[in-house]
């Protein structure tokens, strides 16, 4: 069941490619179509899980690949995948419905996006380093020529940045993985065996070693500062689809990772240096929003936001590894950083969606060239303010939830670090409504811009792909539960992993 | 009783949510809808009051959320939903035809909706959530006219204002999960050691910043850039009375922190004197409004401060209606003169009477003059002030005094005959009609006000505080209430006689000017804030683009980089990845494929030296 | 006569020849350069073969060895001299060096 | 001793194919040379067939020379797969030619003197596996008879001969010192062997090797002879020979040298760095893409001497090794199959190829992305199980250096990926060549199966 | 005895050897390597290694002879009528090989050889054939092999008509369609006897 879901896109793409004769439309209704199917059975998948409070791993598959490294096909959704999956086949759906308008080169671009699906999918299901690499890989590969093919300015040069930044980084995190394998006892690469017997345990330095490694290759995917650079030419550059899924589900990858991995794995490791975590997640809150502020160009600001996002993020699994918290305070802030995976990619996939429009209309992301837009796109405007107020952490969206859960984990954890942190990192939300309130106010309020006359309203198919985003972060928002049900056992079980 | 716990917020809410969702289609049905499920909102109010629902549901792992009306929400809820109908009624008559109405009665609906979770919420999690969206509703509302810069941007000051006290609101939940382990509101003054004392700080700055009380209060005077329901609605019985109420819910919190309640309650004194004075030299009825609705509110705080919980939510009730009148009548005059300012409004009462005399009502209840319920319910949370402190009375009787200033400036401004001062349209183009429905609501307004200051006198109030759960709060003395109420009818006399004999009052100019620019705390709030962290947020930005992708950069151009140190020249230029890069690696590529030179002989002569360098190495690494 | 004298000799016609393939610009020559070095290494393997293992043949195959590697090597050599000849009417290596970088 | 010519039934299928295809071309029409291919691949597959019924077979030790286990099994099917590959791959482009039966006959010579590179447990026998699998290489490379192809036949011929001698001198230096040739002979006997003549004529061995792996010190053909050959023959000859180069230095390092008192892993460990240094270097900004390919060889053959470096110091060096030669031989031939199908060199030429030929298009953006490392292919598990190997054979700073290095070959590779996916089409200009697309196609698929299916090829290696 | 004729052929090999990069033509060359050729196969005799001495000389004869076709084919100067220079890189190569010679004669002198063991067979050669015919058997085998590649290399690279140059595409022609007034390097390729079983296949 989870093998289909991951690889039933792939076999869509295929497909396409097999199948040569096929108008451009004909080519994104299946591609809509395939994304339809795979969502409705992640749905499927989500309720057939059915609410146990035990976390579990469920529709696991495992087939022997590289038996020598014990390394295996092995899938698997638990409470910290799902909402990622989930997260992921509704994602890619929506750049499926936005693109339905495309005309250049679609069938490639069907069929790369079908592909990064799986991919995506895959490294959220995968339950082996290896496999979990070589998806992470591959998925920087697809973003890559997503960038090169469909992008605009400068997108040669920005996509190489990326995939060279981003390369070294899995390559790094393949060393990492490396240490892992041989310093489990048998060497293995199976996430599980190596969760339930953390390798290195008795040897510190190591495992210090290896976190770093790790941690290097999953904070570059992240990205946290100071290795975020690769991030605002990528997003500026990529087209809208892309930007929504390289933020929207990629840069999931690294905070997953650490989750997944980093502190499972390496719980003594990750007890003794959260403290960094701590501090790179507050720097990264602080000084993502703030140059999100300085910025003009939409695209721009919004990746800066994302930066400040992911600071939240590493923030909350910093501060759950100061064993000396609040078991239920760190349980809190561990549920707060799976929420805001979800709805950092809702929401900013929503707004990169959004800026597409923009640059689909206008040909420019600059905010000072653009004003009053609420009047001539009033749905527009609507759906802009309501991400931006998402996005900038207003409750009765997804933001909130997850944003409250991290300060009050953090602060609740009791320690005094993470207390500060988590205070210091409530001033992220001051910033970000201030520089959302700018984005707001230049470009859909007041008077007209110079390019305001050429936008006019959404098309059907592009609120088709952007309203469900922000429609289910307002649900989480107002009632969190049916995430939370799924989520809270699993951060339950990687603090008790990392107690260890 | 669930079903009741969950209609109350969860009708204007959902109603609202519908009316902004359907956009402009609902324009025409919008004001209609909007009237009909406040009044609706108020019966179920009432109904909540007397049967006191709660419920419970999980929200966060660990903290369980409810919303529970118990005495001080009852009398809140009442209050918040009759002020909204009474509000949207005028609403209905006052907004143009053409007017995005479905959105304004949309965000109003939401506003008193998140509002009413607000006073209802018994844990943090609800509090916060409700407490945010109303700011940020307030923000949509003083935004309503959004082709408007300035409007927009006052909107936003006033948001952020709000939204940079709400902090404290995050700050107090992780602080009370740290030490009482748990978000619920009860709980909160039996925190451990350090963790109380930061749960306190946190609430009171949320709480003196939805208040706007020193130093927030500029953000108020932001406010007024909405339309005049919008004030009307924000400044008594909802936003603003957030705050107080709030602090009155957490009477018990301040008092176990001790330094708390001190402050709080000397902020709210020194805020109702202070403003009282900023609202005195204000020439434009709004603003006036405004700033005496902070000094109001800091009664209210100070009453929280003292304990004294009675007499402030005594305050607020009457203040609201109060409150709401007077922004309702200014709002009147504004649609139909076409203006606020105080001199050009003169004779405007004389020209639309039943505003005039309702306005009347509601200026005196202001000004505190007996029997007017404001006169009472001041001085009983005076009481309770003086008890605790001697000062904190004296500046409280200080503060009243200016209430009665301005209160009965305003008064004179409006009820004096017109005169060569008096103007229309100046602000915008004026109706010249005041509309049935706008008047609707005023006398029942004007009523309450004016009388609901007899829950504070001795022979009621026993069962106001059975009501609120509150004992033990001393009443006011007899001298204390003949002292203020005195005071109050010699200010507004003196002010009657220097307006008939047209006086002038001369303020200094030291105090002028602060006064009439709200003592330039935006300014000081932009030079000290905002503008530092846009320029650090410039800086920032430029060393990212320098310095942090520079270093990448330079990496990248590593080989050039030792090439020019090897020469002598060092010269770090950072412009452009692949420029960089390129010339590094075109550099180093060149220089791996030298030896590749198309001669056989050189490739011979390579080999061997490298064989034999080779072979040399070997020897050596023995 | 020692192992050293024919390891000397060995030396000096491996040296020779190394000079000769380094620095002739004929083909042939060049060629001839490679011979004398297997020269060198036939004396050199014969020397060992007598004067450090007589007991078993090895040395002897090695020697032989050698011989059949010049005589095909030279053969190769030939017949690329000749087709490079025909293709460029060149037999110096300096004249075959359009395939650089 | 063991005489019995069933244990070399592989390499003598081979030999009778050329053999037999050499009698037939003799009398052959020239328009139906096809007779030579189909017997030439015959004998290929029949090859295949014995190895892998060989791969069965216990260990054991042929001719006293010829040592048979898993690394001589998987050398022998990778070389015979990847001749199997360059036959199908050039069919097309030599056919009707007058030479085209003597073409298939000396790929067929080459495979068997590479797998008996690989497989000699003797000195002398290494060197003659060497002869014979060099000497057919500089005819083929001057196959075309142009300028480049005799200029690049010479260059290739030069510096096989003078490394030949070299390796011959080493030898019988190491004859000299340790009184034998065979390996067995010589593992005792280097072991009170003097240094300094050891060190001598382990480099002096190594060289020759080095010849035949196209790596850094002797590594100068490769680039001209890529360029220069028929692009057929150049895959064939940064290919094949490297295949058994490898598993002969793998098994010198691990039968010939664990006693010898030199410091053979750091000096092959210096090889490996400068090599994979050397090769993606002078690949940066190349624009004939078969020169790129060339020195891409140059640094692939630097990752593949990693695990000779840990070799009989960490169990995953032997698998680590063999694996990426496999996945290694299909990828790059199918890069260079892409580049006969095009039949285009400029790297401008490739601008645009993903309209006018997706499929190919999209097998050369597999191979080339395998010539990274990228997951899921084949040359990904060569290259973690390299990197593995490093780590556990405390060579960390070497795995360091090849990802680095990984991740700067990235630039140049994308550099032919990128213009694929230009938008201007120019029009095409090679012809269609369906052998060569074919064996593209393959080879990418080859290239995929071997990472998604690396447990069942790691199982029978 | 057995010293003083080392030494004398020894500086005679050494001699031969040098004397081919020295003289100006391309005989005298080819007959001073001949020299020092014939020089080592004596050598050889001398360390008891008669057959293979004798192997030499002869081999070393006939290959010289093929040279010398070669150097009348190729070079502009084959009688020594112009002075030839034709060196590059002189002064590299006669450090490299130099340095190469001095390090070896460091070695030579300063390795402590092993020492002897055993001792000469009586019957070298047919030590030799044994060898050939037992543990060394491979080797023979695949130099055979490789001396029927070198054979198809050789010709493939130096010949330019093949069989179906002279018989025609179809191979019906009956009789060879040669050129009556072959070109030089036509017949050098077809005829070169330097190489076992040399000749055109075809």
């Amino acid at each position: 069941m989870l093998s289909v879901v991951i690889f039933l896109p792939l076999a869509a793409a295929l497909g396409l490619l097999a199948v040569p004769r096929l108008g451009d439309r004909a080519v994104v209704l299946v591609w809509i179509g395939a994304c339809a199917v795979d969502l409705a059975l992640v749905v499927a998948l989500w309720i057939g899980r059915g609410g146990g409070a035990a976390d579990r791993i469920s529709g696991e598959t495992r087939v022997r690949w590289i038996p020598s490294v014990r390394a295996s096909y092995h899938v698997g959704v638990d409470g910290l995948s799902l909402p990622l999956i989930a997260l992921t086949a509704l994602l890619f759906g929506g750049c499926a419905v936005y693109s339905l308008r495309l005309t250049h080169r679609v069938r490639a671009f069907a069929v790369l996006f079908l592909f990064l699906e799986t991919v995506c999918l895959g490294l959220f299901a995968a339950l082996d380093l290896l496999l979990f690499f070589v998806f992470f890989d591959l998925s920087i590969v697809g973003m890559y020529f997503v960038i090169v093919g469909w992008g605009h300015g400068d997108n040669i040069r920005s996509g190489l940045k990326f995939f060279l930044y981003t390369f070294l980084g899995s390559l790094v995190l393949l060393l990492g993985f490396i240490g892992l394998y041989l310093g489990a006892e048998p060497h293995t690469f199976d996430m599980v065996d190596l969760t339930r017997t953390p390798p290195l345990s008795g040897s510190p330095g190591l495992a210090a070693l290896v976190l770093l490694a790790v941690g290097i290759g999953l904070a570059i995917k992240t990205p946290t500062v100071p290795v975020h650079t690769w991030l605002p030419p990528a997003h500026t550059d990529a087209p809208a689809a892309g930007s929504a899924i390289l933020a929207g589900v990629m840069l999931k990858m690294g905070t997953y990772g650490l989750v997944r991995i980093a502190m499972p794995m390496l719980p003594d490791a990750w007890r003794r240096y959260a403290w960094v975590a701590i501090v790179i997640g507050v720097v990264g809150v602080l000084y993502g929003a703030l140059v999100a502020l300085a910025q003009d160009n939409v695209k721009r600001l919004v990746a800066y936001t994302s930066i400040n996002h992911m600071g939240y993020i590493v923030l909350a699994v910093g501060a759950a590894g100061l064993a000396a918290g609040d078991v239920a305070a760190r349980r809190l802030a561990v549920t707060g950083a799976v929420t805001q995976m979800v709805s950092h990619g809702l929401v900013t996939g929503a707004l990169f969606l959004l800026s597409g429009v923009l640059y689909d209309r206008g040909r420019s992301y600059d905010l000072g060239r653009y004003g009053g837009l609420a009047r001539g796109a009033p749905v527009f405007a609507a759906l802009t303010a309501v991400a931006a107020f998402a996005s900038l952490g207003l409750p009765g969206l997804s933001g909130f939830i997850a944003e409250f859960q991290i300060f009050t984990g953090a602060i609740g954890s009791g320690t005094a670090m993470a207390a500060a942190a988590g205070a210091v990192a409530i001033l992220g939300i001051l910033i970000t409504a201030a520089l959302f309130l700018r984005v707001l106010h230049r470009l859909l309020l007041g008077t007209d811009g110079e390019l305001s006359g050429r936008v006019n309203d959404l098309r059907g198919a592009e609120t088709a792909a952007i309203a469900p985003l922000l429609a289910l972060s307002l649900v989480i928002g107002i009632a969190p539960r049916f995430l939370l049900d799924v989520i809270e056992p699993a951060s339950a079980a990687v603090i008790s992993l990392v107690a260890r | 009783m669930t079903f009741l716990g969950w209609a109350l917020p969860v009708l204007p809410l959902a109603a609202g949510a519908l009316l902004l969702l359907a956009g402009r289609r609902l324009d025409r049905a919008a004001a209609a809808a909007g009237v009909a499920v406040s009044a609706a909102v108020v019966g179920l109010a009432i109904a909540a009051a007397v049967t006191r629902p709660s419920v419970r549901f999980p929200l966060l792992a660990g903290a369980p959320a409810g919303m529970a009306v118990d005495g001080l929400s009852a009398v809140l809820v009442v209050t918040v939903a009759a002020v909204t109908f009474a509000v949207l009624v005028y609403a209905a008559g006052e907004l143009p035809a053409a007017a995005a109405r479905s959105r304004f009665f949309g965000l109003m609906l939401v506003f008193a909706g998140a509002m009413l979770v607000t006073v209802t919420a018994t844990d943090l999690v609800v509090l916060l959530m409700a407490w945010e969206v109303m700011g940020a509703m307030s923000y949509a509302l003083i935004g309503y006219w959004w082709h408007d810069p300035d409007r927009v941007r006052s909107a936003g000051i006033a948001f952020l204002t709000t939204r940079a006290a709400d902090m404290g609101l995050y700050l107090a939940a992780g602080c009370a999960l740290a030490g009482a382990h748990s978000l619920s509101l009860t709980g909160l003054d039996g925190a451990g050691a350090p963790w109380r004392d930061l749960v306190a700080a946190g609430v009171v700055t949320a709480a003196l910043g939805k208040s706007a009380q020193l130093p927030f209060s500029f953000w108020l005077s932001r406010a007024m850039a909405g339309p005049s329901p919008v004030s009307a609605l924000l400044h008594s019985a909802t936003m603003v009375a957030a705050g107080a109420y709030l602090l009155l819910r957490l009477a018990p919190l301040l008092a176990a922190v001790g330094w708390a309640g001190t402050l709080v309650a000397w902020v709210g004194a020194v805020t109702a004197l202070v403003l009282g004075a900023v609202a005195l030299a204000q020439r434009d009825l709004k603003q006036l409004l405004a700033a005496s609705t902070c000094a109001q509110i800091g009664f209210m705080v100070l009453a929280a401060g003292v304990g004294a919980v009675a007499g402030g939510t005594a305050q607020l009730v009457a203040h609201a209606a109060a409150k709401s009148l007077l922004f309702l009548a200014a709002g009147a005059w504004l649609a139909a003169l076409g203006t606020k300012d105080l001199a050009e409004l003169h004779g405007a009462a004389r020209r639309y009477r039943l505003v005039g005399v309702t306005f009347a009502a509601g200026a005196l209840t202001l000004a505190g003059l007996p029997p007017l319920s404001l006169w009472v319910t001041k001085d009983s949370l005076l009481a309770v002030a003086a008890d605790a402190s001697p000062g904190l009375y004296a500046v409280g009787l200080a503060a009243a005094l200016c209430a009665a200033g301005y209160g009965a400036k305003a008064l004179i401004a409006v009820w004096r005959p017109a005169d060569a001062a008096t103007r229309r349209d100046t602000e915008q183009a004026g109706t010249g009609r005041v509309g049935r429905r706008q008047l609707l609501p005023l006398p029942a307004l004007a009523a309450a006000g004016a009388v609901f200051g007899v829950v504070a006198l001795p022979a009621l109030a026993p069962a106001w505080r059975r009501l609120l759960g509150v004992a033990g709060e001393p009443g006011p003395g007899a001298g204390e209430l003949a002292l203020s109420g005195s005071l109050a009818g010699l200010v507004v006399a003196a002010a009657l006689v220097a307006a008939r004999r047209r006086a002038n009052v001369t303020v200094p100019r030291w105090a002028a000017g602060p006064a009439r620019h709200w003592l330039y705390l935006e300014a000081a709030a932009g030079a000290l804030v905002a503008r530092p962290v846009m320029a650090l947020a410039r800086a920032l930005a430029g060393f990212d683009d320098r310095v942090v992708d520079g270093g990448v950069r330079a990496a990248a151009a590593a080989g050039r980089l030792t090439a020019e140190l090897a020469s002598g020249r060092v010269e770090l230029r950072l412009d452009g990845l692949v420029a960089e890069a390129g010339r590094g690696t075109r550099r180093l590529g060149a220089l791996a494929r030298r030896p590749q030179t198309g001669q056989a002989h050189t490739y011979y002569a390579q080999t061997l030296v490298l064989a034999a360098l080779l072979v040399i190495v070997v020897l050596l690494a023995r | 006569m020692t192992l050293q004298a024919f390891l000397l000799l060995a030396a000096a016609l491996f040296a020779v020849g190394l000079y000769g393939a380094l620095s002739q610009q004929s083909i042939v020559m060049l060629m001839m350069g490679l011979e004398l070095m297997i020269n060198g290494i036939l004396v050199a393997g014969a020397a060992f073969w007598y004067f450090v293992s007589p007991g078993s043949a090895d040395g002897q195959v090695l020697v032989l060895v050698a011989i059949t590697v010049m005589a095909l090597e030279m053969a190769m050599g030939f017949a690329v001299v000749t087709a490079l000849f025909r293709a460029r009417d060149v037999d110096v290596t300096d004249e075959a060096g359009d395939l650089r970088g | 001793m063991n005489e019995n010519p069933a244990y070399l039934l592989p390499e003598l299928c081979t030999l009778a194919g050329a053999v037999i295809g050499l009698l037939t071309g003799l009398f052959s029409p020239r328009a139906r040379q096809w007779r030579v291919a189909v017997i030439c691949a015959a004998g290929l597959l029949a090859g295949l067939v014995a190895a892998a019924v060989a791969a069965g077979r216990p260990d054991a030790v042929a001719f006293d020379t010829f040592m048979i286990d898993p690394v001589t099994h998987v050398t022998r099917v990778v070389v015979l797969a990847a001749t199997l590959l360059v036959v199908a791959l050039s069919a097309g482009s030599v056919r009707g030619h007058r030479r085209e039966s003597e073409f298939y006959v000396l790929l067929l010579f080459a495979a068997v003197g590479t797998m008996v590179l690989g497989a000699s447990a003797d000195l002398l026998v290494l060197l003659s596996a060497y002869l014979l699998a060099s000497i057919p290489g500089y005819a083929l490379a001057g196959f075309g008879k142009d300028a480049a192809g005799t200029e690049a036949a010479l260059k290739y011929y030069l510096m096989g001969a003078l490394l030949g001698i070299v390796m011959l001198a080493g030898i019988t230096v190491l004859y000299g010192v340790g009184r034998g040739t065979a390996y067995d002979t010589l593992r005792e006997g280097l072991a009170s062997a003097p240094a300094g003549a050891a060190a001598v004529g382990v480099v002096a061995l190594l060289a020759g090797l080095m010849f035949k792996t196209g790596a850094v010190p002797a590594h100068f053909w490769v680039p001209d002879v890529t360029e220069g050959a028929p692009p057929a023959v150049a895959a064939f000859v940064t290919t094949v020979p490297k295949i058994g180069a490898f598993a002969a230095l793998y098994r010198i390092a691990v039968e010939l040298l664990p006693r010898a008192p030199v410091d053979w892993r750091l000096l092959i460990a210096i090889l490996a760095v400068a090599t994979m240094t050397l090769g993606n270097l002078a690949a940066f900004y190349q624009d004939n893409v078969r020169r790129l390919l060339a020195y891409s060889t140059i640094s692939q053959a630097g990752y593949l001497l990693v695990p000779v470096v840990v070799a009989g110091r960490s169990g995953l060096a032997e698998q680590a090794l063999l694996f990426y030669l496999a996945a290694y031989a299909v990828t790059n031939i199918g890069a260079f199959a892409v580049v006969v199908a095009v039949g285009e060199d400029r790297l401008a030429g490739y601008a645009g190829m993903v309209r006018r030929s997706p499929s190919l298009a999209l097998s050369l953006v597999v191979c080339l992305l395998g010539l990274v490392g990228t997951p899921p292919t084949g040359v990904f598990v060569g290259k973690l199980l390299m990197l593995g190997a490093a780590v556990d054979g405390r060579y960390a700073w070497l795995a360091a250096v090849a990802v680095l290095n990984t991740v700067a070959s990235v630039f140049y590779y994308l550099r032919w990926i990128v213009p694929t996916f230009a938008r201007p089409a120019p029009p095409s200009t090679g012809g269609i060549n369906l052998e060569a697309r074919v064996v593209a196609y393959t080879a990418a698929a080859v290239s995929l199966l071997l990472g998604i299916g690396s447990g069942i090829a790691l199982t029978f290696s | 005895m057995q010293v003083v004729a080392f030494w004398v052929l020894a500086v005679a090999a050494v001699a031969g050897g040098v004397a081919v990069f020295v003289v100006d033509s391309m005989a005298r060359a080819t007959f001073s390597l001949l020299g020092s050729f014939l020089c080592v196969g004596l050598e050889m005799l001398l360390v008891d290694l008669h057959y293979l001495g004798v192997l030499v000389i002869l081999m070393m004869i006939m290959e010289m002879l093929v040279m010398a076709v070669f150097m009348i084919m190729y070079m502009m100067n084959p009688a020594g009528l112009m002075p030839m220079v034709m060196v590059h890189n002189n002064r590299g190569a006669l450090i490299i090989s130099g340095g190469v010679f001095a390090a070896l004669v460091a070695g030579i002198v300063v390795i402590p050889w092993p020492a002897r063991a055993g001792a000469p067979p009586r019957d070298v050669t047919f030590e030799l054939g044994q060898a050939l015919m037992g543990p060394k058997m491979l080797v023979m085998m695949v130099l055979g092999v490789a001396i029927l590649a070198t054979m198809i290399a050789s010709v493939l690279l130096a010949t330019h008509r093949g069989r179906y140059d002279r018989y025609g595409d179809a191979l019906a022609a009956g009789r060879p369609a040669d050129p009556t007034g072959a070109d030089p390097a036509g017949r050098a390729g077809s005829a070169d006897p330097g190489h076992p079983g040399g000749g055109d296949l075809a």
